[in-house]
């Protein structure tokens, strides 16, 4: 323990870049999933096509593929990112997919007669969406994004793929260096556990606050 | 006021509406009766463009929408009835995430870019009008059926709609509430409002109506004043219709 | 937004952008140019390359190559990551070289040159102290074997050892430390590796396991570049020349095995 | 490519334990995940609890981790584990954690109504929970399961740190033969992309079944 | 053949159900009326033990359950009630993932442990008495509300009850398949079962209760024989109640 507590500014800056890239990532990974989601839902047929097999692909390929690929596979095409670029792209895209089916499901079960009404009063389809669907479909949503958040802060792990060091990679670095496993492990499991507890507990009051108006 | 020529509808290869030929003056109260599955229904939801018509043609106003117009034409044909027309339906379909005053708001303000203000003292106006001036602050789910259902009659009536389309309004509510409900839509008529109204309130239709039409099988089988509807219907399928409402 | 130093990837862009557009000739040239040489490391692998407490790389492989890059006269900057990430970094210019323990094997000369070896590396089979049924490769039979990842140790025991002796499991472990853990454990039979490296890990965890029998093979490590840099190669091959008689070698091997060059 | 092929027959060995341990933790995932959400609803005050922190233990550390400890820490306390047992505990506790979640939502998604017609008819708890209840909740938790399993797919990947050689593993053994990542790479996302359209499938298939009555 | 004694209900703080006592006598039948809120729903539910009865006891049949009583004797008396009584909800409460035969099968099979093919005897000649033997193998999303109420009575009397509770089993159906029901019901009480309805029915009340119950704030307010209710209610509050309901 003593050797953690005399790391504990290294695994610190470790945590910090899992921090960086959850948050850089999931935000993006929000917009996407929303464009996509609606994409899916009322684009015309290409579109839905295109949607679909975007999130086919991502969903069924692992993330460490993925990453690779963007950061030592677009060079080949004259793309060459740095290593947090490639990380906030490549998890982007990734959450993204993710989340699209989150809001596609979320959309889907606000209540038909919702839109009708909307529509009756003169919305178009696009206002309707706005003013009327995504709020309700925001308190749906809210705790399948916590499954996808939580299990998104572990997966920056993958991204050590690019030589970027976090909380993870910090760990290991420290065990090669004092030939000892266990504590390490055992402290990034608990700081990946308070980082988990407090998006948790953010949207939980989040979620509490849309439901108030039930 | 409203007038819809040879209009159809037909869902897959079922037809539910058969060339439908219908005109209603300004400050008219038209009660549609009829069993179920006749497609009272089916035909609010065309008159308000919920439903696309299969065919015919439908002037609301000096709005008009023909079958045969392009997509980019009936695409503001829609927006221009909508904006004529507003609609209760029969399950309370108010925003619930909205209070009661920001469901009345939201349309004006984003339909017709009223400013906030000034939607909200729109909004206060019909809220009290209906008499929920005192529950202007309350979400949906803390509202009685028959406040719902007010709340949801202040909301249309914020567009300044022409004419004003109920589907069984009071169907889903008990008889007390009911009254509540009914004596608003009583005031709307006194006021000159025009209106469509679905409804099983035989008393209202009675009273209210100044016609009757009686639907069955997607066809419009009669069309009468209410006195003489009730006291001798013409055709077998309305007599049958009136008998099974007053005997259980 | 996290103490930037940290991120020991930072690279250079813009001198890599010169490089893909201007096409000059010659690596050498570009980096002389740059006065740095990028070098690909894992940073886990204790005592060639690892991180030390001031949490800077340290190690054997560090040693050398600081040492190789002030005889050709640039300055190191060192780039960490996981392993695969590593192999396609050399490949997509991300970096130089690898000076990583990577051994040079036939397999790997289809994609890459080597230069000549800078350590050899004596590949013993360690046991646990209990054992005594194992002494030499014959007794692998039916055994379970645990190797590491990354080492060239797992496709030996598939393609050579195991059509001459019969089949045995093989168990792939991420790092070197996990192996022993489990052959401390006892959930494997035996292991084969390195011996320098194994030393201190044995020291610091007790485990009770010991090295047996006379090596079996011996690894040559050389630097890792891409194919085609003939001039790279051979300033590269030029400095573990000098290093060889100017005595750095000879301080590098004391410092770090406590023994004279076997290269 | 001419690489992959030569070596396919070595990623397929990869890919097949890559769907065993998938497929055997998922069944005992199940089960975990239906006992800890009934337990979530239905306990008393200390089994609630337990089964909250079960959860919150479970999703917010990193699954490495907890593979890691059953099989490196718990010999420390003399059980000593087979690496495809430690795999197939570790997966399926995680797992567990996962779905129980799921299927609370699930479960809570059913309407009160029905529980109550169910005990008005005379059955007991347990009665409604399994015949009523649970047959409902499976249609709607049947699409983020798909998310679960799908995701679950590829965090195999991670048991290779207890020596199983899966697919991803296989891939990183030949990177180190051969020195050549990207094709690689690209092969097994093909391969766990493939396998995850056929889970897809097969939860679509049910999910029709489930629908027919509705 | 039921019983309710000093009976009493509280959510939290509101007493919802003060102090009620109550008879029925087997073949009876009761009508309870009541403002919306008065606590008709609660005082059923109570009875079928859907809620726990803050206070009192209660006999139906042979099966007593007191409040004083352990948790052990009272899940056994729960168990017991339950038995005697069947439900029929105001919302359809039927199980949408079981055909109609299926939702009147699975209660005899699980609770009762009869056989599959007696349970799927008994289950077919309650559909056919309910009119309803051609829809044996439908799910309930195919089926009118209508249908849907009389599986749901169906289903109740698959496990023999000795008394039968309905909590306004017509409200949600339109005045012709509000008939359909209340034939099913009319039909039953002809036969002798013991019920207790609630519902705004007014004709029903009068044709064929042989007791009106009136509510309102918790308490029994009225009780006498419908003829004598619906002439000369002896509350003001009944008489409020009556008024509103007779005029729109
Ligand atoms: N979206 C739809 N797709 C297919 N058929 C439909 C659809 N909507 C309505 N119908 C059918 O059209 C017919 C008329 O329905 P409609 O709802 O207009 O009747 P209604 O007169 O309003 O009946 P009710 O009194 O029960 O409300 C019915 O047979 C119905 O099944
Ligand atoms: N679970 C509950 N928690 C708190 N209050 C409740 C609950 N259930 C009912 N109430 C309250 O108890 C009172 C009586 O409700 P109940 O549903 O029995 O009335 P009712 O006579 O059936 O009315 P209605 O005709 O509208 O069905 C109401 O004030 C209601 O708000
Ligand atoms: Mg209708
Ligand atoms: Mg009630």
């Amino acid at each position: 323990m003593d050797l953690v507590l005399q790391n504990l500014d290294f695994l610190l800056r470790g945590a910090c870049y899992t921090l960086q890239i959850t948050i850089v990532s999931m935000f993006f990974g929000l917009i996407i999933g929303l464009v996509v989601a609606i994409a899916r839902l009322k684009g015309n047929l290409a579109i839905r096509g295109l949607a679909r097999g975007y999130v086919s692909i991502i969903r069924g390929t692992p993330i460490i593929v993925q990453i690779f690929i963007v950061y030592y596979g677009l060079p080949d095409y004259g793309i060459n990112l740095e290593p947090l670029t490639a990380a906030y792209i490549s998890l982007s895209i990734n959450i993204g997919a993710y989340l699209s089916e989150t809001f596609r499901g979320a959309i889907l079960s606000v209540d038909k007669g919702q839109t009708e009404a909307a529509l009756s009063l003169g919305m178009t389809g696009w206002q309707t969406m706005r003013k009327i669907i995504l709020p309700q479909a925001a308190r749906v949503a809210i705790p399948p994004m916590g499954n996808t958040f939580i299990g998104m802060l572990k997966e920056t792990s993958l991204v050590s793929i690019v030589t970027v060091t976090e909380l993870l990679r910090s760990a290991q670095l420290l065990i090669a260096q004092y030939y000892i496993a266990m504590p390490f492990y055992i402290a990034i499991a608990l700081m990946y556990w308070m980082m988990s507890m407090v998006f948790s507990y953010i949207l939980d009051r989040i979620e509490m606050k849309l439901a108030k108006a039930y | 006021m409203i007038e819809l020529r040879h209009l159809s509808k037909q869902f897959d290869e079922l037809t539910v509406l058969h060339d439908i030929d219908l005109r209603i003056r300004s400050n008219e109260i038209v009660v549609l009766l009829g069993p179920s599955g006749s497609g009272k229904s089916t035909l609010l939801r065309c008159i308000n463009l919920l439903e696309d018509p299969s065919s015919g043609s439908m002037q609301v106003g000096d709005a008009l929408w023909v079958h045969t117009m392009s997509a980019a034409e009936k695409k503001k044909a829609v927006r221009e009835i909508r904006k004529r027309t507003g609609m209760v339906f029969q399950s309370f379909n108010l925003f619930p995430h909205l209070t009661a005053i920001e469901n009345v708001m939201i349309a004006p303000m984003t339909v017709k870019q009223i400013a906030k203000s000034q939607a909200y003292e729109i909004a206060e106006s019909l809220l009290a009008k209906v008499g929920l001036a005192d529950k202007k602050d309350v979400h949906p789910s803390r509202l009685s059926g028959g406040q719902k259902q007010r709340v949801a009659i202040a909301q249309s009536l914020a567009m300044e709609p022409q004419i004003m389309l109920f589907d069984e309004p009071t169907s889903a509510l008990d008889p007390e509430l009911t009254g509540e409900v009914l004596s608003v839509m009583k005031q709307l008529a006194l006021d000159g409002m025009t209106m469509i109204v679905v409804t099983h309130e035989m008393k209202f239709a009675k009273n209210v109506a100044n016609h009757i039409i009686f639907m069955s099988d997607g066809v419009i089988q009669e069309e009468a004043p209410p006195e003489t509807f009730f006291a001798q219907p013409k055709t077998e399928r309305a007599r049958k219709f009136l008998h099974q409402l007053t005997h259980i | 937004a996290c103490g930037g130093n940290n991120n020991n990837a930072n690279v250079n862009n813009e001198g890599e952008a010169g490089g893909q557009t201007a096409a000059p000739a010659n690596l050498f040239e570009e980096m002389k140019q740059s006065g740095k040489i990028r070098v690909g490391l894992m940073g886990t692998y204790k005592p060639y390359n690892f991180m030390n407490e001031n949490q800077e790389l340290d190690g054997f492989d560090v040693d050398v190559a600081k040492a190789v890059a002030e005889h050709i006269g640039v300055e190191p900057e060192f780039i960490t990551g996981e392993f695969s990430g590593l192999i396609e970094g050399l490949q997509g210019e991300k970096y130089d070289v690898l000076i990583s323990q990577v051994t040079i094997t036939e397999d790997r000369k289809k994609t890459m040159d080597f230069s000549d070896p800078y350590v050899k590396n004596a590949v013993n089979i360690v046991v646990n102290d209990d054992n005594t049924t194992i002494q030499s490769l014959e007794d692998f039979k039916g055994k379970r074997i645990g190797v590491g990842l990354g080492t060239n140790d797992e496709k030996y025991l598939r393609d050579v050892v195991m059509p001459e002796v019969g089949n045995f499991e093989i168990a792939t472990y991420n790092d070197v430390i996990t192996s022993l853990m489990d052959l401390n454990n006892g959930r494997i039979d035996a292991t084969i590796n390195n011996v320098f490296a194994i030393q201190p890990l044995i020291e610091e965890n007790n485990f009770k396991i010991k090295a047996v029998g006379e090596p079996i093979k011996e690894d040559y490590a050389g630097i890792a570049m891409r194919k085609d840099n003939p001039e790279l190669l051979e300033a590269i091959n030029g400095a573990l020349e000098e290093m060889k008689t100017d005595g750095t070698f000879q301080d590098i091997f004391q410092k770090w095995f406590k023994v004279d060059p076997n290269i």
